[in-house]
């Protein structure tokens, strides 16, 4: 899509969402390899798109859960970047206090209610905090995250059954990216089937679309966003996008053979950032200087964010058995 | 502040069924604390799972008193993501056998999301288990998987014997701020026995000294409490002085209670509904073993189910099941005292397929 | 359906399993009281054209399995009644020697492969058996009956992907009797959606079918096996019907309210035993005295079942520990 | 009839890592029975299972090693039905976490059908599972839940440790006509030792003498064996001579090969991999002290896992995961020796969240 229909602001604020996304996770691919954040890592290069169109179109006191694959969904929904550093570092000032990992996130204040990694697992959840915010009677939206793999997984069934019963104010965003670690599609989910048409036999609003579009993501999420707020119940978004890092970790792996270099390089070529840019300077929104500025401050946000993580004192032994039970 | 409960020992005047006692914590719990609801497959049915949630829909309406679809997985996720958001849900499974397909979000997310999330997240969850026995119900409808869940850090496991308990730990289970696996012996419901009106509280995490006794301690799990307690009868007529420890909460355990009766009598028999090899008795076994070794007596020893499925025919099901005699013998072994005449009551001809004869089946 | 398209033979192969499922379970019912049958009983009475018309498609290699209300897919596929009989009564002669009861029926010999009562939990056994059975080069159909709810457990889902990512010999049949246990679906599954929409969303074959008219069973499952045997892969197939018992036991139970005994006549009115019997006497492919010489042989045979079953002997204390690993 | 094997003792020429030895016994069965299919999330990918199946799926083709929908417990069901179509089926799950999803199907159907239908059906069926640890893998991608399987009748389980065993132990396992859940550890998989080239197999149920002693018995599962053997080391610079027990299989237990140990040194600690309360550790400690009570000079003491989830953190990880040394100190206590320098050398600057130097994560 190639006209900008949304307002210059809305912009703005979604391509700077989008590279401080890419430019924390590319920070995150350099430093990697220091072997100081001890964690596995699911980067979400390639598909900034979708979190940043998505959650644009929330508020503060909506709520946002996810997967393994969090960061992204994390950082657009406004969770605290020096938290998340230091979580990855495994800091005692980490989002998780250092327990979690890249794999465990969460930003109470920025209404981030937890990414946890087991495929499929938080979607029930989020339904639930769905559930249970509109029993409190609160103008609430959930949005839930997750993966093309998620959908062989029979509680997204059973969860979006639940959804429909019960009109819940949740929308459901599938991020295909062809892929689950080296598993194409093909080998897991019928030929011609698209995911869409599963979601849609639940009897639930389904739409599929163009995940690095972010203007095509940003009207659909808008869309669905403003039916649930108004009582009309759950949306399935089904986004196509494409990973470009390996599954998990900082590195390319076009070279293992599950997937070829040149569907990698065409993914590439569509590159939500790159394509947004192009048309914002096109449309004059921004100029090259804006672009640089932003990048110089989210570069130093970063900077910040690491020196913190890194300088951050680690856990203290007798925090192992702490945090057992809640009071 | 609510009433002091009156004591237990005290006016014993007021008399309730297992169910009823359970039914009353719900309905307490949901007039004091509106976030309170439950759900489960069948809990606004006319059984209204066997009793225990009778009348609640009529008080408290269908969006807190609800049935769902058959989806235990995504609706034990449903359970905590609303707790999260606030409320304190109650989640009702007519058979642990078919929580199993719940046990995902039930250990990988509910014990863990307090820990894992820094101590920032708290999950008020209580899980109503059923444990099936008696009336053919079979080797998919009537394992007892206690051992299981008390395996898991986080998780607090609940198994009460007497309606007095079932109402006292229900009402702190709701009001605990964490998952709480409460598991109910389907042979339990039809017990009576004295309960308070008011709400009142039993800790969870304190066992229960249900009979006094000097020579041998008797520690047991729910209905096995019952069985331990006509063993206790038997042996007193021989002049044996059993101690009936009632666990009460498997997890957190009491263990100081059990290491001080233990340390009294030298002996320890644990009676666990579960299994055998693994199960919960082992632990507890083990426990003495650890921490009172140099006051053991004898070897302690365990009465539970044989490693095996549960037949359904009664024919089975009577040697499967372990009774008062079973604890008996296994106390006289200890005594040093012979058995032959306790094994020759074994082969019973009363019907152990059901709790009473009040039962007639299909449920 | 009032038109009887299928061959004679068919028709009164197909009327005599059904009145004999009907016998043996309303025998089931008188006898329940004594008490000697110390197991949970689900009749299907009410249902029997799904059972038999699906099963005359089938030939004795074929697989069958089901769930809790099994009786009547046992009897169809022609499992012995002596030994499902003798299980009821826990004997040593059950068709599991007791070991099993009601809810666990098998009978090898005639491609019962099982049936056990975790709700939808021998859907994807099922689906497995196909999978087994196609990479051993049989030519062997598997069909899977459970209920409606079963669909709503996410294994259903799992299970039917599976199928049909590997175009599998197996067909899905949901008896859809409204109800699970007292629960009408209207508090489990949205309204306005139709069970088969939900096998739809899969890319499966699926269709809905009157559950109490046999011919229309018949024919719909005619053409799923025959498809699937020519390598088509799988069909599901919705049949909706109604149980006139209890869910679990001997008794009528109307009086409590969970339905209406007018909805509950509606349905005993389209009684499939009685409505084809109508047909079939109309078109005289049967008259009064067939019928009534296949009742008093089927009274005959089934007399003599409970007999059996009465008189064998119980398992001893020895069988307890037996059978717990193969050898 | 096949060779005999070699004895381990033997020829020690051949070495292979444990992934391979994995990877070969799994070949060699394929090649040998074209029953034997294997599938698994990632199965034939290019990583191949941490190696353990690499190379399989170009040998027998994507019809006999596939990879699979993310449909755990329904594909646990599928196994088990071609298993009932004549098919012996391993499926691989790459996290015993991830498997928590499947335990409906194992437990309920899996362990059950040859016992409830009176002996008239089998399922042969290998489960792997893989326990992760270290690398920040975290509480929903490291637990250790072989107790729960090794409480349910039925099943068999089994955890190797050497090379040589995992071979041995699976190709047993794989021609076992009951599901057997086989365990394998993540810091295992480039350990190296002897292995034969042909098919040879290990019994299940069957312990093994790991290393000679007569004070103390320490009998240990999986990765805790190498700690143990570590620990044993160390405690024989002074003069305290441990036997270590490779449990190998944890159902059906060899509880005799422990006994007899026991009987000898009169000293038993119990090294697992699991968490401590209800863990299997207290099966064993259980079983001695119910069977060999007056062999015992001391309580038994357990060496595990805390209570707790598995911390993310290496700075918690260091804390959470014991070592040879508190095996070290745990006998020491038991000699009634100090543990006073023990317990300083427990303060460590190695890392633990890595097997060796090599693992540089992420997984
Ligand atoms: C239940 C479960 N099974 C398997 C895994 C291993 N696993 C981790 S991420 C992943 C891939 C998921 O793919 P997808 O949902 O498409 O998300 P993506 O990684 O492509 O973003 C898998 C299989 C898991 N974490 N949980
Ligand atoms: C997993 C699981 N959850 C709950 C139950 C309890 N249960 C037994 S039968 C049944 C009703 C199933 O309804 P349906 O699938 O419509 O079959 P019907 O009884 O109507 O034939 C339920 C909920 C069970 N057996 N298994
Ligand atoms: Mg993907
Ligand atoms: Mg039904």
């Amino acid at each position: 899509m190639d006209n900008l229909e949304l307002p210059k602001e809305t912009y703005k604020s979604i391509y700077k969402t989008m590279l401080r996304i890419r430019m924390v996770e590319e920070k995150i691919a350099e430093l990697y390899p220091e072997q100081e954040m001890r964690c596995p890592v699911h980067l979400c290069i390639g598909q900034e798109a979708v979190a940043a169109g998505v959650c644009a179109n929330l508020s503060r006191n909506d709520y946002v859960m996810s997967g393994h694959r969090s960061h992204g969904h994390y950082l657009a929904k406004g969770g605290d970047l020096k938290a998340m550093m230091a979580e990855l570092y495994g800091k005692a000032t980490g989002c998780c206090q250092g327990k979690g990992g890249s794999m465990h996130l969460v930003d109470l204040s920025a209404g981030f209610l937890g990414a946890t990694p087991i495929v499929a697992s938080t979607i029930p959840i989020a339904v639930g905090v769905a559930f249970g915010s509109m029993m409190r009677g609160q103008q609430r939206v959930t949005v839930i995250f997750f993966g093309d793999a998620a959908v062989e997984e029979g509680v997204f069934h059973e969860s979006i059954n639940f959804a429909v019963l019960k009109r819940l104010p949740v929308i459901f965003v599938c991020e295909n990216n062809l892929y689950s670690v080296y598993s194409p599609l093909s080998v897991r989910q019928p030929e011609g089937r698209e995911i869409v048409e599963l979601a849609k036999g639940h009897g639930v609003e389904s739409y599929q679309g163009d995940g690095n579009d972010v203007t095509q993501v940003y009207k659909m999420a808008e869309k669905a966003i403003r039916r649930a707020r108004q009582g009309g119940g759950p949306t399935f978004l089904e986004f196509k996008t494409y990973r470009w890092r390996e599954h998990c970790g900082p590195y390319y792996d076009n070279d293992l053979g599950y997937r070829t270099e040149s569907e990698f390089q065409e993914w590439k070529q569509r590159c939500p950032i790159e394509n947004l840019k192009k048309n914002l300077l096109r449309d004059d929104i921004l100029c090259n200087q804006d672009i640089e500025d932003m990048a110089s401050e989210l570069e130093a946000e970063i900077e910040d964010a690491i020196i913190f993580a890194k300088e951050s004192p680690f856990p203290e032994e007798q925090h192992l058995l702490e945090h057992i039970y809640a009071p | 502040m609510l009433r002091k409960p009156q004591e237990e020992s005290q006016i014993m005047s007021r008399e309730l069924k297992y169910f009823q006692a359970i039914n009353e914590a719900i309905d307490l719990c949901m007039t004091k604390d509106a976030t309170v609801y439950i759900m489960g497959l069948g809990v606004p049915d006319p059984k209204g799972i066997f009793g225990s949630t009778l009348g609640l829909q009529q008080k408290y309406g269908s969006a807190r008193v609800m049935d769902m679809p058959a989806s235990e997985n995504a609706m034990t996720g449903v359970a905590i993501g609303s707790a999260l958001a606030g409320m304190r849900p109650i989640i009702t499974h007519q058979r642990v056998d078919f929580a199993l397909l719940a046990v995902e979000q039930i250990v990988n997310q509910a014990a863990n999301w307090h820990y894992m999330f820094g101590g920032q997240m708290r999950i008020p969850l209580v899980l109503r288990m059923i444990i099936g026995r008696g009336w053919g119900q079979g080797p998919q409808h009537s394992q007892n998987l206690q051992a299981w869940f008390a395996h898991v850090p986080g998780l607090k496991v609940v198994m009460p014997t007497t309606p007095y308990d079932a109402k006292g730990l229900l009402v702190s289970s709701i009001e605990d701020n964490n998952p709480v696996i409460f598991i109910e012996h389907r042979w339990l419901y039809n017990t009576i026995g004295h309960v308070p009106e008011e709400v009142y509280r039993v800790p969870l995490g304190k066992a229960r000294v249900t009979r006094d006794g000097n020579d041998v301690t008797i520690a047991a799990t729910s209905y096995m409490v019952l069985e331990a307690l006509r063993a206790a009868e038997m042996l007193a007529t021989d002049g044996i002085s059993a101690e009936v420890i009632d666990i009460r909460t498997l997890r957190p355990l009491d263990e100081s209670l059990i290491l001080e009766s233990v340390g009294k009598t030298g002996r320890l028999i644990v009676a666990d509904t579960g299994w055998k090899t693994g199960g919960f008795s082992a632990e507890i076994v083990t426990l003495v073993a650890e921490e009172a070794f140099s006051d053991l007596k004898n070897c302690p020893m365990r009465v539970t189910l044989p490693d095996c499925p549960t037949p359904t025919t009664p024919a089975l099901a009577n040697h499967y099941y372990p009774r008062a005699v079973h604890i008996v013998a296994t106390a006289r072994k200890m005594m040093g005292l012979s058995v032959d005449k306790i094994v020759s009551d074994m082969a019973t001809s009363v019907p152990l397929d059901v709790p009473d004869l009040s039962f007639t089946g299909p449920f």
